[in-house]
């Protein structure tokens, strides 16, 4: 019964990680229709700008978040016009080329870090690392349970974003029809630029949390990738309520499987189950939709 | 009426330039040493694996990051029956793999080829992913340890095989899909679904037809990788950079174009192995191929084929790339 | 392979029935027991304000939608519930509102690809015959893309010429084109009855329907409100409401 | 055209001359360089197992250093001198045949050192062989690879199901009634299983009772492994893996607030690495090494083992593992049997089967220790001889503390702050 307790809150706190990963990405799927292959990519470079920032200049993770976020902020702010560009050119099949391009991309980010870094995986220090809070029986790290609040922080922040601003409202607009919107005179290019952007700062937020409970090399990327990929299908492309339902199943299928019927299985059987998953709802546990 | 002469010289400088390259192809063997050989044998599978996921990604539109499935399914059926057990020679084992992947792909295309775009590329990463899983996890794989193959070193008898399989993979695509009417059939289906649907062609079948098509040629490279390298283990037959390599040479090359995936195939590899041997470490030569890749797909979206033929040349695309900035 | 031409023609059918087809999406009826036939060689205009059912109706004849209730008949043989491509094998083709062309593809082979599951043989000839009718044969080795709006309606109704159908349906086909552009489809569609082909047409240009029209149905709200010709539904009230009531 | 023709022929067939010389007589080529000894590195220079791949390169590299300071190997009264060459494997086996054919090929290597994991080892042997060029593997240590009997390839360090089953049962014997209970977990990955499938033969063979055994994918999360551990306690916990999962369990285990009793691993323990990376964690952590710098073993070139640390440390600026030492002492190995053969370099495809016979005959001390490849059985040219130690990390250092004869030190017993 303890083991149980205590795999559903190891299920519980992973499911907040996955969401974190996804959110952002599920905000730029829903509103520019990209399908970002960098999103790992993204999450690796956050984690990596907090491990220089706490080794060079002792700055604590949770205090760097927020300068990642910042910085990322900008970054994707600058990239989001080439990102409309490929999404609206003239072309046959742009989400593809949206595809490739991101490919491209991540290629990049991934090859970078290789260059600069090499292959060692570094561990980020924290306040918090190796912490814990015990309630009877189970014990909850204090890093993932941070995770899972800023999970947590994230949906709050994008839904008051999205439901309680002129930019929200403008966005949403977007979402629904980008000509109409541009009709209605929303900069239709200003504010995907602004999208790309909170996405790509969400995702190096949540790669800063990431490196802090696990440890940052570049080659990690590619795993990210794949699960934001699954948790966002999962939840329905575009669908951001969908993020939270879908991050938790997986978290709590993958815990208890590796748990139970042995770890050995638990990516087979994660895998597994979003391939049919996939197959019976296509659109997702929630619909699809901002 | 007006169009024929142009096209008989077109047509005889053509056949003249594939005479001249199978030719090249057919004689190389003679003036190269056995490393280099190597290098040209590793381009020519790579040249026919672009081939074959350019039938389903640039012809019929779907974008598939599950091809290494079919890649390791091949590699696997050759491993498993060449191994003392069975005692099987490869030329046996070909078939096999050829219909165990074709039974996959009609099993696994149907239904997952009714999810379109992006769905589509991510269902068909989980399941590669899970076949991966699943061949570490089984013992008659030889799990995670892998499988050794009896080791037959001729390289020349694996430039020939590969030689003939490339050259197989592409006549059979150039014949049925720039020379007959399945290849209408798949290129509507790629363009407007619905449109190709009410001129009675009939999509789903169109599908599936294609993605077995592509998983048979892929399992075929499989095959014959396998018996080349002599070890095969789940991820270095099954791994996601199988596939990322066959995307990113089809993109380069040219998507949906029957000369760009072999050139990009030939073109990457040989760079790939170039600044290996060269600087000893690729590493810098990823975060430049993610570069060229962007650039590619923001100016020339045709893929570099488009440099050497087709619409788009010089002018074009110079006007092209100053209009984007 | 079966086409269009293997299809041994029923006497006494007509080439298009529709008996009281209804589709609902969600609470709202899209189409609500509507039946409609039409003999061959004629040509029924279906017109009535936007969100009457029109292009629902259509999708329902052609295979896009499966309908609720109701049967679709073709030469006697009932298509009901059959997939698009099984329903366009058995005799018929239509265009689409917006054009769908092949857009990676040139005219030429636009035109080859609607008749991949027809007679193939003689595809090439016939594909002559369609540039040459909708006088296209300039732009045949171009894109799909760098033809202009009113060009790319002609493509479309050469795709459906390609398919040799019984049945044509046309959804606003004229609409925002230039003038002798429209000529030409005109003139295209009365060739093509005279060998007996049945056309359905969704027109919003009372000119054009008074042209070639036989006939007309009038749709509002999912159902017809009236048919006749010309002269008959210019003077009916129910056609009167049905606009103006909206409007 | 006729005299188009003949230029065309002439040209080919001084190409075909150039080509048939290049492949089959290597030795017309070279003799007309000064005499070497070509020696080719194969190992992940880049890819998932770059880390290890290129401390092996360290090891290679600071024995021919330290060769060619005297002038090179002796033959029959002549030193050669040794040249290096490299290939990447890029951790992946075919890129692994690849950097062998060419280092063979194009470079005309003599001997082959490498690879460094199995896997590539395994798609390398053949071409070894192919080409008759011996090899000697300073790291690859599954048993696999030497279940084919490869003629060529000779394996410095024993197969892990040789040593992680012994040190186990060292471990129980000097726990004796301490310790009753055992778990065996271990990555999905060749030689992390190998490793912990060795422990887990260990547990049996010493009467321990063996609680769980589990493998688990590379890169998942461990609360479920660390929480399952947890909730049973066993008296020792061994890990199969690399250097980047003992850190991540380590860091899951801190943060679960589980400490287990003995905590056994195999490779990385004693790499620099592990210990920065852990900081505090890693002390009392328990690992498997056939060699530390502890250890009496000496020979003429690098003097005693302590000696091999201290040059390998002011060279590289980190201390040598059992990997690093054992990549230089493959160097001594080909010393060795090159003077027993007393041929000249460059060596044709016949006088290096000699030299493979040479080698197969080896019995030398090193500084790494006894030095013999076995011929026969399922470890067929693996050097058994080496005697794992099991080694305790006492504030950052690497102090052997079992068996007994080798012991510089007491087994900490639980580790201190144990759940």
């Amino acid at each position: 019964m303890d083991l149980f307790l205590q795999t559903l809150v190891n299920g519980i706190l992973i499911g907040g990680i996955l969401i974190c990963l996804t959110i952002g990405f599920q905000l730029t799927f829903g509103v520019l229709h990209v399908i970002d292959f960098a999103v790992g990519g993204w999450a690796m470079l956050g984690g990596y700008t907090a491990y220089w920032l706490v080794t060079l200049a002792g700055i604590d993770p949770f205090i760097s978040i927020f300068l990642v976020f910042a910085l990322f902020l900008l970054i994707g702010r600058g990239l989001g016009p080439l990102i409309y560009r490929v999404r609206t050119s003239r072309y046959a099949r742009p989400d593809l080329m949206a595809l490739a391009f991101t490919f491209g991309l991540f290629l990049f980010m991934r090859g970078g870090a290789l260059w600069l870094w090499s292959y060692n995986s570094r561990s980020v220090e924290s306040v918090l690392s190796g912490q814990f809070l015990s309630l009877g029986p189970v014990t909850i790290p204090l890093m993932r349970l941070s995770a899972f609040l800023m999970a947590m922080l994230f949906s709050l922040g994008l839904f008051i974003l999205l439901y309680r601003s002129r930019f929200g409202m403008a966005v949403r607009a977007l979402a629904q029809n980008r000509d109409h919107a541009g009709l209605m005179g929303v900069d239709v290019k200003r504010v995907s630029a602004w999208v790309y952007g909170i996405y790509t700062g969400l995702t190096a937020s949540a790669g800063v949390l990431i490196a802090t409970i696990y440890s940052v090399n570049p080659t990690v990327g590619i795993r990210y990738t794949l699960f934001a990929f699954f948790v966002a299908v999962l939840a329905g492309l575009g669908s951001v309520g969908g993020v939270l339902i879908a991050g938790l199943a997986l978290g709590l299928l993958e815990a208890y499987v590796a748990t139970y019927i042995g770890a050995r299985y638990s990516l087979l059987i994660v895998f597994g189950t979003l391939y049919l998953a996939l197959l019976v709802a296509p659109k997702g546990v929630l619909g699809r939709g901002i | 009426m007006a169009s024929k002469p142009v096209q008989t010289p077109k047509f005889i400088v053509r056949a003249l330039l594939i005479g001249a390259i199978v030719i090249a192809l057919a004689v190389l063997p003679a003036f190269i040493d056995s490393y280099t050989l190597r290098i040209a044998t590793g381009a020519l599978m790579w040249a026919g694996l672009a081939c074959a996921w350019n039938i389903v990604g640039g012809y019929a539109g779907y974008i598939s990051f599950g091809h290494s499935a079919f890649f390791g399914i091949g590699a696997y059926t050759t491993a498993i029956l060449m191994q003392s057990d069975f005692g099987a020679s490869f030329f046996v084992t070909l078939l096999p793999a050829i219909i165990l992947s074709i039974a996959v792909a009609v099993v696994i295309g149907g239904p997952t080829m009714r999810l379109r775009g992006a769905y589509f590329a991510i269902a068909t990463w989980a399941f590669a992913e899970m076949l991966m899983q699943l061949v570490t996890v089984l013992d008659f794989t030889g799990g995670t340890a892998g499988l050794s193959l009896p080791a037959y070193l001729n390289e020349f008898f694996f430039y020939y095989t590969m030689l003939i399989a490339a050259a197989a993979s592409f006549v059979g695509v150039w014949l049925l899909i720039e020379h007959s009417r399945f290849g209408f059939r798949i290129k509507a289906l790629r363009d407007d679904e619905p449109a190709a649907e009410s001129l009675g062609i009939r999509t789903n079948l169109v599908k599936v037809q294609s993605f077995a098509l592509s998983a048979a040629i892929t399992a075929l490279f499989g095959s014959i990788y396998a018996y080349w390298t002599t070890y095969i283990d789940p991820h270095s037959v099954m791994g996601p950079q199988i596939t990322d390599q066959m995307v990113v040479m089809v993109l380069l090359g040219g998507l949906g174009t029957i000369w760009g995936p072999a050139l990009g195939g030939v073109l990457l590899w040989i760079t790939n192995r170039y600044i290996w041997s060269t600087f000893g470490d690729t590493v810098i030569y990823l975060p430049i191929l993610g570069v060229i890749i962007a650039l590619v797909v923001l100016f020339l979206p045709n893929g570099l084929i488009s440099l050497l033929v087709g619409r788009q040349r010089g002018k074009e695309l110079i006007s092209n790339i100053l209009r984007k900035f | 392979m079966s086409s269009a031409s293997s299809n041994a023609k029923s006497p006494g059918h007509p080439p298009l029935a529709i008996e009281s087809v209804a589709k609902h999406f969600g609470g709202i009826t899209a189409v609500d027991g509507v039946s409609l036939s039409a003999d061959a060689g004629e040509v029924v205009g279906v017109i009535g304000p936007n969100g009457s059912g029109k292009s629902t109706l259509f999708n329902l004849a052609a295979g896009g939608l499966k309908p609720d209730a109701g049967k679709v008949r073709l030469q006697g043989i009932d298509v009901t519930g059959w997939p698009t491509w099984k329903i366009a094998r058995t005799g018929i083709s239509r265009t689409f509102q917006i054009p769908s062309l092949f857009i990676n593809m040139t005219v030429r082979d636009n035109l080859l690809a609607a008749a991949v599951e027809g007679d193939w043989q003689r595809a090439r000839d016939r594909m002559e015959d369609a540039l040459e009718m909708l006088e296209i044969s300039h732009v045949v080795d171009n894109l799909a893309t760098e033809l202009s709006g009113g060009q790319q309606k002609l493509v479309e109704f050469g795709r459906v010429c390609m398919r040799d159908p019984k049945v044509i349906l046309l959804d606003e086909v004229t609409a925002g084109v230039h003038p002798n552009i429209r000529q030409i489809i005109l003139g295209a569609i009365q060739r093509l009855r005279k060998t007996g082909i049945t056309f359905l047409v969704i027109e919003h240009d009372m000119e054009m329907v008074k042209e070639i029209c036989d006939r007309l149905v009038v749709m509002d709200q999912g159902k017809i409100v009236a048919e006749g010709d010309f002269e008959t539904i210019a003077n009916d009230t129910n056609v009167r409401k049905a606009y103006l009531g909206r409007t | 055209m006729s005299h188009k023709f003949s230029r065309r022929k002439f040209l080919r067939n001084s190409l075909l001359g150039t080509g048939a010389m290049t492949l089959g007589f290597p030795a017309l080529n070279v003799s007309a360089q000064e005499a070497k000894i070509r020696c080719g590195v194969v190992t992940s220079l880049s890819g998932a197992n770059r880390f290890g791949g290129n401390l092996t390169r360290r090891g290679y590299d600071l024995w021919a250093e330290e060769i060619n300071k005297l002038g090179g190997i002796e033959i029959a009264g002549t030193r050669y001198p040794v040249e290096m060459f490299y290939g990447d494997a890029q951790s992946q086996p075919a890129s692994g045949a690849d950097a062998a054919e060419r280092l063979i090929i194009q470079d005309e290597v003599d001997v082959l050192f490498g690879p460094y994991t199995s896997g590539v080892t395994l798609a390398v042997q053949p071409i070894s062989q192919k080409y008759r060029v011996p090899m000697i593997s300073g790291s690859a240590e599954s048993p696999n690879v030497w279940l084919a009997k490869p003629a060529f390839n000779f394996g410095m360090i024993p197969a892990v199901d040789l040593t992680t089953d012994k040190s186990m049962v060292v471990l129980a014997d000097t726990l004796g009634d301490r310790a009753k209970t055992a778990s065996v977990i271990g990555v999905d990955e060749p030689f992390s299983k190998e490793t912990a499938e060795g422990f887990r033969k260990g547990v049996e063979e010493s009467g321990l009772d063996l609680l769980s055994y589990e493998l688990f994918p590379a890169e998942s999360d461990l609360s479920a492994i660390v929480s399952k551990l947890k909730s049973t306690n066993p008296d020792i916990v061994a890990v199969g893996g690399h250097e980047s999962v003992f850190i991540n369990f380590v860091n899951t285990a801190k943060a679960l607030n589980y400490k287990p009793k003995a905590l056994i691993m195999h490779y990385g323990v004693t790499s620099a690495a592990f210990i920065n990376e852990t900081g505090s964690e890693s002390n009392g952590i328990l690992g498997v090494s056939v060699w530390t710098a502890g250890l009496p073993y000496k020979d003429d070139l690098f003097g005693t083992a302590s000696d091999y640390s201290d040059l390998s440390f002011s060279r590289w600026g980190t201390r040598p593992d059992y990997t690093e030492a054992a990549c230089s002492a493959s160097g001594l190995v080909l010393q060795d049997a090159a003077r027993r053969l007393g041929k000249a370099p460059p060596w044709n495809q016949d006088t290096r089967a000699q030299l493979a016979k040479a080698i197969e005959d080896t019995d030398i001390e090193t500084f790494y220790g006894p030095v013999g490849f076995a011929k026969e059985g399922s470890h067929y040219h693996n050097n058994t001889k080496p005697v794992p130690v099991v080694i305790q990390i006492k504030n950052g250092d690497v102090v052997p503390v079992a068996p007994e004869n080798a012991s510089k030190g007491e087994l900490t017993y639980p580790i201190p702050g144990a759940s």
